[in-house]
């Protein structure tokens, strides 16, 4: 066994349930298991500075305000609230690199690696299974890809990044994974969901 | 009622926890006047009518701001961020994000 | 006036009920009383009908600025019990009980008090061990309190879900046999005969818009929408809108916050529930009204309001902890739901004081729990009233103690009003 | 005509039979019936019984205004009383019952109260059952509420599910009638986000009804059709049968219920039986049409009368004849319509009674071409039968003095279609609105002032011409869309055409009440469902409840489950007229949600049972479970209480796990700790401020306990703080407290030191943790973390070291709740489950066990330390003997006001120990007293807060609260009582630790 154990490890059986119809299940949806999440704060006064630093080591440039993500090949960005990002990324050693470049006076990493459980759903429902929880417009016109929202769904706080038109990536305080899980796939019956094996 | 955060634009109000009266001031830290702390901690206008007050955004961002409310209609007005962040949240911006969540 | 019983009934049955009375005389205003009291509430009418009935002072009149019992005593989930921990409470609120238990005979109106029983369950051993001290010191002070375990609560309540596998298992609870519930208006219309006979005048749609003063500053009478009326004393029983009236006197902040609490009826059913049952793990009560409607109670909105109405999440909240506790409530429905504004004060506690000014008397702070103290309150304003001192049971019940640092704080919130 | 059903028309499928029962009795249908349509089809005339005299009660109207066809449908767990038999849509195998009657609905024994009638008026119970003794209310109360109350609830639970979702839009059309199609249309067309909802399972409104008018030309409910489909090809148009607005809620937020399977035999393929909608949008259109109101007279309660309206939409909806003769009797030109189109589809109309003496040509001429009989100024003054409609008195009326004649005349009939005029349906715009306006010409009410984002257009804002309601909901849509910052272009009018026949409601007499002038003066009704009469609104009045709000309150006008629909105007009108003042000036009562009753479930959704709150489990949950851990809550926390071995119960195990600790080695799950990271270069300066103990000195790689108090001087929170790095803390806090305390400390650095350089992040989650306790806890660490000195060189007392355990990152913290030697181990979350069995590896050597909750507590009492039971709000630092921890040299939250002399007083409550000097257990809760016996305790002197079995000290020991404290109580002997459970026994008050106090155990 592998020292890490995964907050849906047991929860998330590959399969099929839920409401059969011709079209087939109407979201897929799975265990996301990023390498690392750090939270990163900057100080009021030494944001452009750090966002520059965000910008040159992950190869993206910082969305200008909360509510947006930015994507490269080293990780998304999620701006969570003035100064404050979510790094979710699988780039092995990124946690040690950015702690080594940021210092107190210049901002703050928080590894929030294990503190949060991810969930990815895919399909053509995936909005409508998301509104049953979230009371956020998910209009693609009114949240657009690469939209994010920290919100709350079954009393559960979370952060939710569209990926796009019909994907959503999902990072939930681990603590209640399985109670989100079990309300999420219990709003996803109605349709029909396939749980598919967890990746990265 | 929907709460307009000033980082997260509109939101309904089970996101947010309320935090009271927000035109009270709090004594200097060596304020040894009891009289003034214990107006501060005990004492509230409680207005009918508009109301100048505290809301956190527990389920979301957790910025605290404070809301023009009117406690009578429940009618909002425009929020504003406070803490070290409070300055760095020109209209602008705001109401740029709200368009987008609203 | 006319006493109401059976026979009058039946007499007045057979002349077409053309016989009865005004329940309250409806007179104009005088220019000038011995005690006006501003709020034709719970309190406001139980201060006069005391006034008269203990202090024979009946030159009072009762000013409501709409229509008698509007506020929160025609409102609430009228809950009766005098289930508190702290001494100063449980000795007010059983005073309080003890009135009621005679309070139809002493009114001669058929108020409606019906001992059924309040049950609190508890969902923890912690829980249980809070309602211990709490039952213990009922009992230590002469209170009736009960512990129940998980099959005596499954005996009083049929139907709850006393499963282990309950989301909140219910372990046990603490019940108080002689709480139950009244029927509310008739406290109102009740306190309004009573007073009116006894000579008090009820002044509706009259609204007291500012204070009078003489020289020295004190209290001389007050300024209504009919005009302006002199009083020796004025005293406030306003609830909710206390912040506000206070206000027009001069007094600018008070250790009071007004909340919303809303309530929530649903149709007529044959009797389901047979006392009164509150969930522990949660903020809901339930009882059912002799006319069939599953009366609910939940939290405060949360936030400041003077709106007599609130908003969904506490209504789906309600309905979610009621389902919890009955899994067969589901398929009822909700037949009216809507909100009363609570005097929230800043230990959870009442305020029954003189002053805040010379001539001034003040009845406040009753959050969600002054239907039950009507009685007792009204027993002890009038007596505060008329003494110019506060009796022993409402004597911890000043404005000084929040300064003091003598808070009476049942929950152990603190300061914040929303978390009484 | 086969029994009641027409030969033709309607908009039922009759080549779909359905086949139902009603109490029993097996009937058929058809798809597109209503149950009430189905019965009446049937020739059923007699569906329940009222609620206070248990009179018959027949149909009365066609829709949700329904006073009396109540019926329990489905059975068991399904079962759904004071369900309307006018919404019920029939399927297959519907079972339906009627209810408030005994032994059955044709004889009802409690029908006798009606010869109680005189006496049952209004307020009757206020005046009686108040002897002979105090208690007397609890004997009459008993059968008071058995008769009362109407259907009955299912005992067992719903299997059906209900669901809650979120609809966000741009306009919102609440009614989809004439003008709510109309608005709807012109909205859609500016490309705004429309949702358009009705109650009924189609779009149409009245126009369902209508088969003679046209819209530009074409039939109108091909008009209906032709713009639904139009509306449902959009993208951005959301169509909501069967959808209900209930609640208009702030900043307009609307609740909505979709029955989405209402309509089947049970719900198919996961589906909910219903759905509850938010609905946010930027502007709404309230078309929700009008009501028909009776008239009062003399048995207007008796099976056969009902709103004309009604009987021109049975015939018309489903094809079915209320009656074979009928009266109908109206004060306005609407009904003649129904009269005609009855007389057309075969109903004998045996007259057309109205006050009034003129009456328009077009619909004289159309009465006399049917050859039917028109009483014009005349009136219905009485109506009888029994359980079915037999003959209707009439009387000739003078308009000009408002009297009824004295020459009456007998009509047979077994219908009366009654009506008296209509009223809109207001109630989402009052409950959004200012006061309610009247209007003359429709005498009754229209929507107030709009207080939020609404326009109300059509039958409902008092429009009852077809040509008016689209034009209004054109430009309502228009306004609508504008509002939302849409542009809409205008859309042409369209032409309307109505039979010539077709009146208006608008053209009424106000008449409310007919009084005969001399005769019998029988029941005339005002509320059918309440059974509140014409008398009693008068009654109410004599009596001074005068207010709208007063009378309703005094005789339940209005109360009932259809919330007085076809009620309250015509109340409001008699107490006007017992008060000789205008309508206007009476008013109307408060208009509250829901407009029709919602389902609790529904309002729950799925978060309820299982759902109700999320559970919060640690990493390692399911260890604790397998090992047959009994799990407690705490918070949303699950916890292992104890791990109960086979034969052991609670006391044996945790004795067992306490000892083995003080003996051993024991380990706990600590995860549940709040866990926050203080990270900045201010972040010390902080947590000098908001503890009351000092912070400035603590050195990296070190914990220290800490004490927070609140504002107002109280103790707040306590736990212990750890230096990670220069500028890097993990604060710990109590579990009950996490939260709060994070938002506290995002409290203080947004409005009071924002100028710290400080950030706040939870990390509960972030974090597993074990605290490892006993003699023999070094030594288990010793076994598997091979990179850290783990002796007091290398982690001193209060200590904190990063290190690794058999290739798991961790951090070692060496402290201890227990008194024993001991260490907390933290890792990232992910490796907890890892960690925890490793650590139960290595432990296996030296007899390491698990212990729960209960240990714990054992432990952390034997020592003294306090806990949530002793943090209960109303304690001082003091009290709790923890004043040292308050400095005297710094400032910080709560010191000013923990000063005040009532915080400081000698006779507070403070932390004491008590032992049982009697050797029985002591219970949490107790209060101590110093009387000897149970019968005369005495006053309470303070109260037992936590009580273990000390294994240490083989005694029942507990913490407890006591007046004046430690000090002037020493080994006094007191007794603690509990009255509740049957206990006085006496204890001996001790210092509160009772084992090691001078803390030896932790530093060997
Ligand atoms: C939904 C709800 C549920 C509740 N449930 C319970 C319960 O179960 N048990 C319990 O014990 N308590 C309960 N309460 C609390 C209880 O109803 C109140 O504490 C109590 O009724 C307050 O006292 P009152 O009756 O005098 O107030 P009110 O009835 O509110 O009387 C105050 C009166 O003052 C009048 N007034 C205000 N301003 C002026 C002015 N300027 N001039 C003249 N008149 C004025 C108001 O119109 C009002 O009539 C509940 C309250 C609510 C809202
Ligand atoms: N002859 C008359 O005097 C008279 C009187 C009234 C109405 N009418 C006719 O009735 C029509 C009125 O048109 P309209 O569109 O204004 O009203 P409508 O009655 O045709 O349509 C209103 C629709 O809204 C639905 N509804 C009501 N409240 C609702 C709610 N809360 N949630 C969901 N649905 C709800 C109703 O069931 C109905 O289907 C016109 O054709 C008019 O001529 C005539
Ligand atoms: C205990 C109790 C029972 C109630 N039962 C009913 C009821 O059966 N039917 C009803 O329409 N309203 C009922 N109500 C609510 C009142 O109609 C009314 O909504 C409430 O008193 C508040 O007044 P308002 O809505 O006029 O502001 C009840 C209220 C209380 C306090
Ligand atoms: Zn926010």
């Amino acid at each position: 066994m592998s020292n890490l154990v995964y907050a849906l490890e047991d929860a998330a059986q590959p399969g099929v349930y839920g409401a059969a119809g011709t079209e087939g299940p109407g979201v897929t949806i799975s265990e996301h298991r990023p390498e690392s999440m750090l939270q990163l704060g900057a100080w009021p006064d030494t944001q452009a500075s750090f966002e520059a630093l965000l910008a040159s080591t992950l190869n993206l440039s910082v969305p200008s305000r909360p509510g947006l993500a930015s994507v490269s090949s080293e990780g998304s960005l999620l701006v969570i609230a003035p100064g404050r990002y979510l790094l979710v990324s699988d780039k092995p050693g990124i946690t040690q690199q950015l702690s080594g470049q940021i210092d107190a006076d210049q901002g703050v990493v928080t590894d929030l690696s294990h503190a949060r459980a991810g969930i990815r759903m895919t399909g053509r429902n995936a909005a409508d299974v998301l509104r049953k929880g979230f009371a956020i417009d998910l209009d693609i016109r009114k949240f657009p890809v690469h939209s994010v929202a920290q919100t709350t769904f079954h009393h559960i706080g979370l952060t939710l990044h569209r990926t796009d038109e019909t994907t959503f990536e999902l990072f939930i305080f681990r603590g209640f994974a399985l109670s989100f899980w079990e309300a999420l796939t219990d709003a996803a019956l109605e349709y029909g969901y396939q749980v598919a094996g967890a990746g990265q | 009622m929907r709460i307009p955060c000033p980082c997260c634009g509109e939101r309904d109000l089970g996101e947010f926890t309320y935090g009271g009266d927000a035109t009270i001031s709090r004594p200097a830290m060596d304020e040894t006047d009891l009289n003034l702390w214990n107006h501060f901690v005990y004492n509230r206008e409680n207005p009918r009518g508009p109301h100048l007050e505290y809301w956190q955004h527990t389920g979301g961002c957790r910025a605290w701001f404070k809301l023009q409310r009117n406690v009578l209609t429940h009618e909002v007005g425009a929020s504003e961020l406070v803490g070290p962040w409070a300055a760095a949240s020109p209209d602008d911006e705001t109401t740029g994000q709200r368009e987008i969540a609203e | 006036m006319g006493n109401y019983s059976v026979f009058s009934l039946v007499k007045n049955a057979m002349t077409g009920h053309q016989g009865w009375q005004r329940a309250w005389r409806s007179p104009a205003p005088k220019p000038e009383y011995d005690v006006i009291i501003v709020g034709g509430g719970g309190h406001g009418l139980a201060t006069a009908y005391y006034l008269a009935k203990e202090h024979g002072i009946t030159n009072v009149a009762v000013i409501e600025k709409g229509w008698l019992g509007g506020g929160n005593v025609g409102r609430n989930t009228t809950i009766v019990r005098s289930n508190y921990m702290l001494p100063s409470n449980t000795r007010f609120y059983e005073w309080s009980m003890k009135l009621w238990e005679g309070l139809s005979q002493d009114l001669n109106y058929n108020v409606m008090f019906s001992s059924r029983g309040v049950v609190n369950l508890a969902h923890t051993p912690a829980q249980i061990d809070a309602f211990s001290r709490r039952g213990n010191s009922m009992r230590l002070q002469g209170v009736d309190a009960e512990l129940l375990d998980r099959d005596q609560v499954a005996r009083m309540v049929p139907g709850l879900d006393v499963s282990a596998n309950a989301r909140f298992p219910i372990l046990g609870g603490l019940c108080q046999p002689r709480g139950g519930t009244a029927r509310h208006d008739a406290v109102a219309w009740g306190y309004a005969r009573g007073a009116s006979d006894r000579g008090v005048d009820i002044i509706e749609q009259c609204e007291t818009t500012g204070f009078l003063f003489d020289n020295t500053g004190r209290v001389t009478g007050v300024q209504t929408s009919r005009g302006e009326i002199r009083a020796k004393k004025v005293a406030v029983a306003v609830a909710g809108n206390t912040g506000a009236v206070m206000r027009t006197a001069g007094v600018e902040t008070l250790p009071i916050e007004s909340h919303v609490l809303q309530a929530f009826v649903s149709e007529p059913l044959k009797p389901l529930i047979d006392t009164v049952v509150t969930f522990g793990a949660g903020h809901l009560y339930i009882s059912q009204s002799d006319k069939g409607g599953l009366v609910f109670g939940g939290d405060i909105d949360g936030y400041n309001s003077y709106a007599q109405r609130g908003n969904l999440p506490i209504i789906e909240h309600v309905a979610a902890e009621a389902l919890a506790m009955f899994p067969n409530l589901s398929r009822l429905r909700l037949l009216r739901h809507w909100g009363g504004i609570m005097d929230m004060s800043m230990d959870g506690s009442p305020i029954i004081t003189t002053g805040p000014l010379d001539g001034l008397y003040l009845n406040a702070g009753w959050c969600y729990g002054g239907f039950k103290a009507t009685p007792a309150s009204g027993w002890c304003f009038a007596w505060t009233i008329a003494k110019d001192e506060p009796h022993a049971f409402n004597a911890d019940f000043t404005l000084e103690r929040f300064h003091h640092g003598r808070v009476i704080d049942e929950r152990g919130a603190g300061p914040t009003p929303r978390l009484h | 005509m086969s029994g009641y059903r027409l030969n033709s028309g309607g908009l039922v499928d009759r080549t779909k039979r359905l086949n139902f029962t009603f109490d029993g009795k097996s009937y058929s249908g058809f798809e597109g019936d209503t149950l009430a349509s189905a019965l009446l089809a049937n020739g059923v005339s007699l569906f329940g019984r009222s609620f206070k005299y248990h009179r018959p009660r027949g149909v009365y109207s066609a829709g949700p205004e329904e006073p009396n066809a109540l019926v329990t449908l489905r059975s068991g767990g399904r079962a759904e009383p004071n369900t309307k038999a006018t919404v019920i849509e029939l399927y297959e195998g519907l079972e339906a019952q009627s209810q408030n009657c005994w032994p059955s609905l044709e004889h009802d024994l409690l029908s006798i109260n009606q010869l109680g009638g005189p006496m049952l008026v209004a307020g009757f119970y206020y005046k009686t059952f108040m002897g002979p003794t105090r208690k007397a209310w609890m004997f009459y109360e008993h059968f008071i509420r058995k008769a009362a109350g109407l259907g009955a609830a299912a005992k067992e639970a719903d299997p059906d599910r209900y669901e809650k979702s979120n609809l966000f839009c741009d306009v919102l059309v609440v009614g989809a009638g004439p003008s709510g199609l109309a608005a709807a249309l012109t909205a859609a067309r500016s490309g705004a986000r429309v949702v358009l909802a009705d109650e009924n399972p189609e779009a149409g409104g009245a126009l369902l009804g209508e088969s003679q008018d046209t819209i530009d030309g074409q039939p109108a409910q091909d008009w209906v059709a032709k713009t639904l489909a139009e509306l449902t090809a959009l993208p951005d148009v959301t169509f909501m049968p069967r959808t209900t607005v209930y609640g208009y809620y702030d900043h307009n937020i609307l609740g909505a219920v979709e029955r989405v399977a209402d309509h089947l035999a049970t719900p198919v393929n996961h589906q909910p039986r219903q759905k509850h909608w938010t609905i946010r949008c930027a502007s709404v259109v309230i078309a929700t049409g009008a009501i028909e109101r009776p008239i009062v007279f003399d048995g207007n309660d008796t099976p056969g009368v009902m709103l004309a309206d009604a009987t021109r939409r049975f015939a018309q909806r489903q094809g079915v004849a209320v009656g074979r003769q009928a009266v109908v009797f109206t004060n306005n030109d609407s009904a003649y319509r129904a009269a005609l189109d009855l007389k057309d589809a075969g109903v004998d109309i045996a007259a057309i009674v109205d006050p009034r003496n003129t009456i328009p040509d077009a619909l004289t001429e159309a009465v006399q071409t049917r050859g039917i009989r028109l009483l014009s100024g005349h009136v219905v003054t009485g109506a009888k039968g029994g359980k079915r409609l037999k003959t209707v008195e009439v009387a000739t009326f003078d308009a000009g003095s408002q009297s009824v004649g004295e020459s009456k005349e007998w009509i047979a009939a077994d219908t009366l279609a009654v009506s008296g005029g209509w009223t809109p349906t207001i109630h989402l715009a009052s409950q959004a609105g200012d006061k309610p306006v009247f209007d003359d010409k429709i005498a009754s009410f229209v929507p107030g002032k709009a207080l939020q984002a609404w326009r109300a257009v059509g039958a409902c804002n008092g429009d009852f011409g077809l040509a008016d309601c689209l034009s209004a909901g054109s430009k309502a849509g228009a306004g609508a869309v504008e509002d939302a910052g849409f542009t809409s272009e205008a859309t042409p009018t369209p032409d309307v055409a109505v039979p010539a026949h077709a009146g208006s409601g608008g053209s009424l007499y106000p008449i409310w009440e007919i009084s005969r002038p001399s005769g019998p003066k029988g029941k005339k009704f005002v509320d059918l469902q309440h059974d509140v009469t014409a008398e009693d609104v008068r009654l109410a009045q004599r009596e001074g409840f005068e207010s709208v709000e007063h009378l309703k309150r005094y005789t339940t006008l209005g109360m009932a489950a259809d919330q007085g629909k076809t009620s309250n105007v015509n109340g409001l009108a008699l107490m006007a007229a017992a008060l000789e003042r205008s309508i206007p000036e009476v008013g109307t009562t408060r208009f509250r949600p829901p407009y029709t009753p919602v389902t609790l479930g529904a309002l729950g959704g799925r978060e309820t049972g299982h759902h109700l709150a999320p559970v919060r489990r640690t990493p390692m949950h399911d260890w604790h479970v397998k090992a047959g851990a009994d799990m407690l809550t705490a918070g949303q926390w699950m916890r292992p209480q104890v791990y109960r071995k086979a034969g052991e119960d609670v006391f044996a195990a945790y004795v067992r796990e306490a000892k083995a600790v003080r003996e051993g080695v024991g380990m706990v799950d600590v995860s549940t700790l709040g866990k926050i990271a203080v990270q900045g270069p201010d972040a010390q300066n902080f947590l000098n401020l908001v503890y009351s103990n000092g912070f400035k000195t603590l050195a990296v790689g070190k914990a220290r306990y800490g004490l927070m108090l609140r504002e107002d001087g109280f103790v707040y929170d306590d736990g212990t703080t750890w230096r990670l790095g220069e500028t890097e803390y993990l604060m710990t806090t109590t579990t009950a407290n996490a939260a709060g305390v994070l938002a506290h400390l995002e409290f203080l650095l947004a409005t009071v030191w924002p100028e710290l350089r400080v950030q706040v992040t939870s990390v509960t989650e972030q974090w597993a943790g074990v605290a490892v306790a006993g003699p023999k806890s070094r030594a288990t660490l010793e076994s598997v973390i091979k990179d850290l000195d783990l002796s007091n060189e290398g982690v001193p007392f209060m200590g904190v070291q990063p290190g690794t355990l058999d290739g798991i990152p961790v951090l070692v913290a060496r402290l201890s709740f227990s008194g024993e030697m001991a260490f907390e181990v933290y890792t990232g979350a992910n490796y907890g489950a890892a960690l925890w069995d490793k650590l139960m590896a290595a432990g296996e050597a030296f007899g390491l066990v698990p212990y729960g909750t209960e240990a714990l507590g054992t432990l952390r009492i034997e020592k003294g330390h306090v806990a949530g039971p002793e943090l209960d709000g109303r304690t001082t630092a003091k009290d709790l003997g923890l004043g040292g921890m308050a400095s005297r040299k710094k400032h910080y939250i709560g010191r000013p006001l923990m000063e005040r002399e009532a915080l400081n007083e000698d006779n507070r409550l403070g932390l004491v120990g008590v032992i049982s000097s009697n050797g029985k257990p002591l219970r949490a809760g107790s209060h101590l007293v110093a009387g000897q016996t149970a019968e005369q305790p005495g006053k309470s002197l303070g109260h037992v807060s936590s009580t273990t079995y000390s294994p240490a000290i083989d005694k029942f020991v507990a913490l407890a609260m006591l007046e004046g404290g430690l000090e002037p109580n020493e080994n006094r002997e007191l007794f603690a009582a509990d009255p509740l459970r049957g206990g006085h026994d006496p204890v001996q008050v001790v210092h509160p630790c009772f084992f090691d106090k001078d803390g030896s155990r932790m530093h060997v």
